[in-house]
């Protein structure tokens, strides 16, 4: 059941990250389809991919996007 | 007037609209002129291989395809238009290219 | 179950792809863009994970009290985690690169839109 | 296993790590770097043909020590004849082509070793970095290394298109890498497929399940990977949509980076090209939808040249152009035809870095590439200007040289296999490119020199002379003998009809 679940929460997560005016909600949130990803290999049968998923997708990719969100700007500006 | 001169007149006053900063000069029209009639002897030469699906539509086709291409003449600063460097552009046209390959090799090869 | 949960994970890793081609064609900040284009790799790489699962099947490790055959005939397939594996590494050292580029346009320009700064530049050249 | 097989891939990579780490020292950087591309051409011809298995072993069918004694639950099944290696193939092609890649880096790297001031070993690094990787992807029989090299390959193009220091190349690596984004993961989602269908990732063990039966040779999901590999195909050739940001890119390197760019994009169009030949050419689909492709690229790379105003994207999209002819040859599917692609494919690597160096002398003594702004820089080095001219006339196919002989080819291929209208299209883009390239020519040397043109004092290397004059030895040694390259190239072309 729980897999379920955390398939949910990853596509819900990639929409919401995407939804965000404040970029760097945007970049912090992309960890939660991350780490949900990473716990979803754990039940596909991967525990090896899991362990990197979950380092390499809920802390480096995040930290990457903040860190080029605090060298950018904030917000998002408006198209035109 | 001459069919090439309305085609000539047509692309300069094209490039004229475009408000590009570059002078119009004979140079960059005749280059728009023999890119035009390139694309059209191409196009055309190349449709002829309809004969190996049906010789009538090829036929059929390439009439069509020299109606339009008289009709819509100058093609080549409207291509060249489309085919610019913005990146916006360029994956508009990427994302339809990978639609219409996946449509034409699944599609194409399960009903053709 | 209602559903198999290998097709429900191949359907998770399908919306990732569309969300994330949808984010970088549609959006134009140029960080959205780049956090689309995460979500297609990881869409990409939960598609292959799902391909070697076994549904009611262990983990592709030899434990000692585990007799051979038992094992071939219930571990899922570790090729595919091997590749995801290296293309994790790589998504995360193109993702680095893509926003290094980024840091350095905005300083240039002051702006991070892909409208504004990766337009047409047209024919003015210097 | 031969152990010079892997060196053609290591010693670069080993190289480029190494350079990168010198950082400051100009002297050790030239010595190694010219050292490591002298011997690259020299590994590349006397490495015998064979095979050579990474991290494995041969077949059980061809490894009599192994197979001794196994039960006949393994030998009487399939894991008989399938690779449990990292598979790395070497023949008579893969050494031609080899050997020209390697000869157009050694060329590139000594030219922009001359050219610029302050020799980079970072710059370095990219240029061998890339040329691995595509000597790689010629090598590599298991689609998923070739995918990683793949990524590397573009990695260092972008590198090289950031070193080059040109006005908006970050905009255009950015762009290029973008793109490259969303072609690589779905690149990567088509072997999935295939390794999904077959459980493997080795290209001879694919083709066998789907030869053999042991998967439904129309089977959707192969369908689909087909369309995926051939979407990353045209993203690792600048096909169109690709052939903008190709062209784009060919425009913001530096003019041997340039040469060594187009090259890494023919050859891993050949090779790329030559693997969904392999394992698809039995649906009919696939020759139809390369020569489609190919038509494109040519009409559209050739007619955007024309109306282009600055020399390095007239080349660039002369370029994409002339990949058609390539694609052409191996739509064909006749073991002529796909002879005579990989004919064109050799000739247009060496003819196009021929051209980028050449018109590049024009940069460094002027520091423009627009044309609207050149003039008279035939009175400067009247030599030169003759050097550019002889490529052009390669280019075009003019006989003594040897595009002449694969376009001849392709032309005759067309014919025998019953599509005169390419070859007819062939000779128009031909009379085309050569007017396009005229025009060029024509603006930038023989016109008067406009009055704001300043021409630069400082003297045009001798090794940028020497370069080009090797590459117009090439070309006139192929044209007069072409079957120096096409006795090579026939056991592959053979090998996939």
């Amino acid at each position: 059941m729980i897999e379920y679940v955390l398939m949910i929460i990853t596509v819900l997560g990639a929409i919401i990250a995407l939804m965000q005016r404040d970029l760097l909600k945007a970049a912090i949130l992309t960890g939660i389809p991350g780490i949900s990803i990473a716990f979803l290999y754990q039940f596909l049968l991967a525990p090896d991919v899991a362990l990197t998923q979950a380092i390499v997708g809920s802390a480096i990719v995040p930290v990457f996007f903040a860190l080029a969100v605090l060298k950018t700007r904030r917000t998002e500006e408006e198209a035109d | 007037m001459s069919l090439y001169d309305i085609i000539l007149k047509r692309i300069r006053e094209i490039q004229e609209k475009a408000e590009e900063e570059e002078p119009i000069t004979n140079v960059t029209a005749s280059a728009m002129l023999t890119a035009e009639l390139t694309l059209i002897a191409s196009l055309l030469i190349a449709v002829v291989m309809i004969r190996l699906i049906h010789p009538i539509l090829m036929i059929i086709m390439i009439i069509a395809i020299f109606i339009i291409a008289i009709m819509a003449m100058p093609i080549m600063p409207k291509l060249r238009k489309e085919q610019n460097d913005s990146f916006n552009n360029m994956i508009f046209y990427v994302v339809i290219a990978l639609g219409i390959i996946i449509a034409l090799f699944y599609w194409g090869n399960l009903n053709v | 179950m209602i559903i198999d949960s290998q097709l429900m994970s191949f359907f998770t890793a399908g919306s990732l792809i569309v969300i994330g081609i949808f984010a970088a064609l549609f959006l134009d900040n140029l960080i959205k863009k780049i956090i689309g284009l995460a979500f297609l790799a990881d869409g990409v790489n939960l598609f292959i994970i799902t391909m070697g699962y076994k549904a009611g099947g262990i983990v592709y490790i030899l434990l000692p009290n585990m007799t051979i055959s038992n094992f071939a005939q219930n571990a899922s397939y570790p090729l595919p985690f091997a590749l995801v594996l290296t293309n994790i590494v790589i998504g995360a050292s193109t993702l680095a690169v893509m926003l290094g580029l980024i840091i350095v346009l905005n300083k240039k320009h002051g702006s991070i839109s892909a409208s504004k700064i990766l337009g047409d530049k047209g024919e003015k050249i210097e | 296993m031969d152990i010079l097989i892997p060196l053609m891939v290591i010693i670069p990579i080993a190289s480029a790590l190494f350079l990168n780490l010198l950082h400051k020292n100009d002297s050790t950087i030239k010595i190694i770097a010219i050292i490591t591309a002298l011997i690259l051409p020299v590994i590349a011809l006397i490495t015998p043909y064979g095979s050579h298995y990474f991290g494995g072993y041969a077949p059980l069918a061809q490894n009599s020590t192994i197979a001794q004694g196994l039960p006949a639950l393994i030998t009487g099944t399939q894991l008989f004849q399938f690779h449990p290696a990292i598979t790395y193939v070497f023949g008579s092609a893969q050494q031609l082509m080899i050997f020209i890649l390697v000869l157009i880096s050694f060329f590139a790297i000594y030219t922009s070793i001359n050219e610029t001031k302050k020799p980079s070993g970072v710059y370095a690094f990219l240029m061998f970095m890339g040329t691995a990787s595509v000597s790689a992807i010629l090598l590599s029989d298991d689609i998923f290394n070739l995918f990683v090299f793949f990524e590397i390959a573009a990695m260092a193009q972008v590198g090289i298109i950031v070193a080059s220091g040109i006005k908006d190349n970050y905009e255009t690596a950015l762009k290029y890498i973008l793109l490259g984004n969303i072609a690589g993961p779905l690149l990567l989602l088509g072997i999935a497929l295939l390794l999904g269908i077959t459980g493997n990732v080795n290209i001879t063990d694919i083709i066998f399940s789907i030869k053999n039966g042991l998967v439904d040779p129309y089977s959707p999901a192969i369908l689909m990977a087909l369309g995926l590999l051939t979407f990353g195909w045209l993203y690792a050739s600048g096909l169109p949509p690709f052939h903008t940001i190709k062209s784009a890119v060919y425009s913001k390197a530096l003019p041997h980076g340039a040469a060594l760019l187009q090259a890494f994009s023919v050859f891993s169009m050949v090779a790329i090209g030559v693997i969904i030949l392999r394992m698809f050419a039995y649906i009919p689909f696939t020759s139809t939808a390369i020569i489609g492709i190919s038509l494109l690229a040519m009409v559209l790379g050739i007619t955007m040249a024309i109306v282009q105003t600055d020399f390095k994207r007239i080349i660039g999209f002369l370029a994409v152009g002339e990949l058609g002819y390539i694609g052409i040859g191996l739509g064909l599917g006749t073991a002529f035809g796909i002879t005579a692609g990989l004919f064109q494919a050799v000739n247009e690597a060496i003819i196009t870095a021929f051209l980028f160096i050449g018109f590049g002398t024009v940069l460094y003594k002027t520091r423009t590439s627009d044309t609207r702004k050149l003039g008279g820089m035939m009175f400067v080095n009247p030599k030169l200007a003759l050097l550019v001219l002889l490529s052009g006339l390669a280019m075009a196919g003019i006989p003594p040289l040897n595009a002449f002989q694969s376009k001849l080819m392709l032309i005759q291929a067309s014919i025998q296999s019953g599509l005169p209208e390419l070859g007819i299209i062939m000779i128009l883009l031909s009379i085309v490119t050569f007017m396009t390239f005229m025009k060029a020519f024509y603006t930038i040397y023989m016109r008067p020199k406009p009055a704001e043109l300043e021409i630069l004092e400082n003297k045009i290397p001798k090794s940028t002379i020497i370069s080009l004059v090797i590459f117009l030895i090439i070309c006139i040694i192929l044209g007069l003998f072409p079957q120096i390259a096409t006795n090579s190239l026939q056991t592959l072309a053979t090998g996939l009809v």
